[in-house]
């Protein structure tokens, strides 16, 4: 987690004092509990726009974040609000901004989709931010610093051009940029079958990048492997590509999701939460969902008090 | 009459009437049916000719550049009009070029359908009104969605047509019903229409005859919408008439109903959702201070939004994109 | 003092002065040193910041983007201005959004270059000027090359802003002598210059003094340099004296110069090598006509090239461009 | 060979009675000569604009083109000439066209780089032909035709974002697209190992397309090679790569070559012309270079005095 806007609540980042197991899950829970509450929100006409939630995922945001240090820059999509809120544990100015409050992030200017905080920054619009991303790790190699430049695209992105094109300029120029890959099997209403030709992994291997492919919503393996990717980056350049066969268990935006029900119901059996809080006793793991819901409560209630 | 559907029958007759016919775009075969729904239904009843993409948008018009060459209509959509930049290198460089440059030896057809507008909340990049920058491409028409154009034939005539058009819909129409004349009436409003050959049609719209007003609102989509119940409640209210004309082809710009009605009225407002500078209406008010020199009463109003992006926040986009409140204020200052 | 070794000069002081500057670019650099040599030797001296790039114009683009972003000051140059299309996603989404849409929490100052134009006989796709469709972008500089401006005042302040901007040179200027102003003259015209604050310089240009002319000419770009001789001839063998004002910035535009000068002669001649139709001299007589509405002793005239494809054919390229006939024509109409 | 604009000269596009090594020869021999006509008449100052001569290259246009029927199409790039001489015999059109003329295969409009005549089209915009080429293939996949859609990109333009967009599209559709890459080493100034990260090979095949890859001059391996793609695309649909790694001897455009004069001249060693010629009899190739010389100087004249 690199950088913090605002007060942290710990409740939701997690405590110096948990285990990595409780840390882990607490922050899962966190983001779970977030974009719930935001749909709910939505729903009671509290909140107008769009948005599009990352519940099943949030095992990669975690992983990944876990092992940014301040420095470092993560560039999203669409689909950032775990991204951001593993990132910065930032809630309320998340919040107040989908609000569209002045208080909110980028003061309701950007909404959802358009986040920026110290070493964060989220673009809707698919693929242009990759070339970014390899922007800001060519900044970090002429400035000779070791941090890394982060980007998440899901598959239906690898639809694209600018994708490829940064690919080969970061491959031929051996930036420190990690490309996370989220596959989540759909780009909204599309099946990956629909979408994409070939191989993924070698879309990125044709350009000579190493691929650490893992389909896996267990944030352990996430964990351990994002933790060697950055390690290997740090150490050796780049670009390298995380690709997570994972999955989306809500919709794609709001209200619109047309996936075979069963396809989604047995998804459900081994996500993120599910998998990983096997491995907390049930009082453990009711402890951390109190916990992150009186938080997630105070959230709620701080941001509409904002202006 | 719910604008969005009768545009889906309208793809659908399309489909039906024309084996050349081809809708490409993302998510646009069923279920799903488009991220605004408007071709569901397609897909299943014409599987080869309606084909969902992947998220390559360069590409959708690059394919559909080929097979309008090969002989085919494509009818693209591009998901939101934000995105029709990635389409810019294709329009500009290829499409609008082909027939042009190979002296008449190729067509290229193409027809890309952009959903587009603000006051949704969508934020920044799926809020826009792109289409001014492709307002003055050669060999590129530019039309614009309505409720008072039935959908139906302007999709016949660009049919008819051997030359690429951008119709650009505004998303805050697809909900709304299409209010197409009925004896010489819209609603509480006289209805005419002007066509000029070889042009798309627009229509004129006021409380009272032409002779009787003293201004001219020019205004196209969802702005129109907008802009013909300003001008019913100016004229109720307050006693102000305004013509509305309303074109559904924006570019190039068919001037001739514009200059009469301004002829008459003296003054002249123009109206549009996309950002101010270098807009729509700046080409209007330089053609009619040309055209009307000595006969404008009044400089050209120019209604746009304000240059910058669209906010999310509702709050602040709409103080940012032009509203009711904008148009009515331009209009009360015009009609003086 | 041949422009663009002027421009190669300015770029080098650029990378010398502010260790941010990076240069990107197709083939740019030595021995080839760019399509039209700017970066020639460059990339010497600054392997690390001067870097040819693969032929990606959108990365380019987007690279850059992500440069200024993290802080750096990169100078993008997209080998033919026509290619601008495929950076356009990240000019209008990407690089001028993002400081708006972030509450000015971030900033991304590109710096596109774009070597532009025609008259060179390069057909089509490699002759256009298509800086229009950029005009009117919120948060976007359109700057233009000259040979009454010197690239490296331009540059110095350029590198001041934290906003974006694109630069287009005309590719005729590139053999040209820089002309900038000595002792109030620059050849055989008067020659002075106004600066409002934050705001690029214009040159006015005239034979005699303001006062005495009868029509403003707005040019920039070759075309500034064409007017300039069709001014000094036209003063020399007819007696009509025009003033010339020449922008260095075309987006936002500074129009006080303007106002100024067509205050006095109560006519102005817009001349801009882009086709017609919703282009840089649109702006320009919406706004005069606006501001000067009773003062305009007539319409404003638009010189533009003809709406279509630059053809290849050197006939038929020089008939369809702007050039000087078609100026010096209009200017003798305006004048009257 | 699949549709001929205007007279044919058949000194130029070959005799029914000559054997196929005669044809081959006469065919490359004639683009060839056509070039280094261009060129002088370039140097003489008769022609303006700019033109990208294919020397070095022959090979490849006349290969495909030999397998090419009447409904068939050819989109090709800024380095066109070979291709269109080789669809369509037409030197007098494209002669006239590049001299600006209105008896040009486009009235002189397109000039160099922008050249249609039945079945044939070409762009001088690097990427974006691809995707045209590929719908094209579409129009044929919907028609229910046999006919295939070719398209000639260079190594360099691998650079575009556009290519990969279609690459996915047409695996994705099996169109009947023809890709054929003509790596000449170079990008204007720019060697391959700085434009290009990985496997040229592999940037196809992760698509799922299949690729045959060929690193040669000769014309009869080419055209081998040509048959076979074509054929097994007309057979199986497609998309299918044809990857042919060659070399450009003459300058990018004009005056503007900076490669190591060794590099180049090991490379005039081994041109088409030299490779393919030692299988004709020294008799053999001076008749046909003999009477390519008089129809090339037949070509100049024509078109000199056509309006
Ligand atoms: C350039 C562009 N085209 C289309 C869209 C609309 N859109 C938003 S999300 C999405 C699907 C993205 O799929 P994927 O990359 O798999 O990410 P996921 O939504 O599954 O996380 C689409 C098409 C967009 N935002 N940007
Ligand atoms: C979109 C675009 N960018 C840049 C150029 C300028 N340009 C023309 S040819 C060329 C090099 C092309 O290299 P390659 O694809 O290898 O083809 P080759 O010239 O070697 O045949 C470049 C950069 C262009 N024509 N189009
Ligand atoms: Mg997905
Ligand atoms: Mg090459």
């Amino acid at each position: 987690m690199a950088v913090v806007q605002g007060v942290l609540d710990e409740r939701l980042t997690g405590y110096a004092r948990e285990s990595r197991n409780e840390r882990l899950y607490r922050r899962m829970r966190f983001i779970r509990r977030f974009e719930e509450t935001l749909l709910s929100l939505f729903d009671q006409g509290e909140l107008n726009g769009t948005t599009h939630a990352c519940i099943g995922q949030e095992a990669d945001a975690v992983a990944v974040m876990e092992h940014l240090r301040d420095g470092d820059h993560v560039f999203s999509n669409h689909r950032c609000h775990g991204h951001y809120l593993a990132q910065s544990g930032d809630a309320v100015g998340l919040l107040a901004e989908i609000m569209g409050k002045d208080a909110g992030v980028c003061r309701g200017l950007g909404g959802s989709q358009h986040i920026c905080a110290p070493g964060f920054k989220s673009n809707g619009v698919q693929g242009g931010i990759v070339p970014a991303a390899a922007g800001i790790a060519l900044a970090n190699q002429l400035s000779g610093s070791d941090a890394i430049s982060v980007v998440f695209i899901g598959d239906g992105t690898l639809g694209e051009g600018a994708v490829y094109e940064t690919l080969n300029i970061a491959a031929l120029w051996r930036l420190p940029l990690l490309v996370v890959c989220e596959d989540n099997a759909w780009a909204q209403s599309t099946p990956v079958s629909a979408n994409l030709a070939g191989s993924m992994r070698h879309r990125f291997e044709a350009f000579g990048i190493p691929v650490r492919e893992i389909d896996s919503t267990d944030v352990l393996e996430l964990d351990d492997a994002a933790a060697e990717e950055i390690q290997e980056l740090r150490r050796t350049g780049g670009p390298r590509v995380l690709l997570i066969h994972t999955y989306r268990l809500c919709h794609h935006s709001k209200n619109d999701d047309d996936r075979p029900a069963a396809e989604v119901e047995a998804r459900w059996l081994v996500e993120p939460l599910v998998v990983h809080g096997k491995r907390l006793t049930d009082t453990e793991r009711q402890a951390i969902d109190d916990s992150v819901e009186a938080a997630i409560s105070d959230v709620v209630t701080t941001a509409k008090g904002l202006a | 009459m719910i604008f969005a559907k009768e545009l889906g029958a309208t793809l659908r007759a399309c489909l039906a009437d024309d084996p050349r016919v081809v809708l490409l775009g993302e998510d646009i075969a069923d279920p799903y049916g488009g991220a605004f729904k408007v071709t569901r239904g397609l897909s299943t009843d014409f599987p080869d000719r309606v084909r969902t993409t992947p998220i390559s948008e360069g590409a959708i018009a690059g394919v559909s550049a080929g097979l309008a060459l090969a002989g085919y209509r494509p009818i693209a959509e591009i998901m939101f009009g934000d995105f029709l930049t990635l389409t810019f290198d294709q329009v500009v460089n290829h499409i609008t070029k082909y027939e042009a440059m190979y002296a008449g030896q190729a067509h290229c057809p193409v027809i890309l359908r952009a959903p587009s507008g603000g006051h949704r909340g969508y934020g920044p990049t799926h809020s826009q009104s792109l289409e001014k920058h492709f307002l003055g491409v050669p060999h590129l028409r530019v039309v614009a969605a309505s409720l008072v154009h039935d959908p139906r034939r302007i999709f016949a005539e660009l049919l008819q047509q051997t030359s690429p058009a951008l119709y650009v819909e505004h998303k805050l129409l697809y909900p709304e019903n299409l209010t197409l004349a009925e004896n010489g009436r819209i609603g509480g409003l006289l209805a005419s229409e002007h066509s000029s050959p070889g042009a798309l049609p627009s229509v004129f719209l006021s409380a009272v005859p032409r002779e009787r007003c003293t201004v001219t609102v020019l205004a196209y989509g969802y702005q129109a919408a907008l802009a013909a119940r300003v001008v019913e409640r100016l004229a109720l209210e307050d006693e102000i008439f305004a013509e509305l004309v309303v074109p559904s082809q924006l570019a190039p710009m068919d001037w001739d109903p514009v200059e009469r009605s301004v002829s008459a009225t003296g003054s002249l407002v123009t109206v549009e959702e996309g950002t101010a500078g270098w807009s729509w209406g700046t080409e209007a008010a330089a053609v009619i201070s040309r055209r009307l020199f000595q006969r404008l009463r009044r400089p050209v109003e120019i209604v746009a939004s304000d240059s910058d992006i669209v906010p999310s926040s509702k709050l602040k986009e709409s103080s940012m994109l032009v509203g009711a409140d904008r148009i009515d204020a331009a209009v009360r200052v015009a009609a003086a």
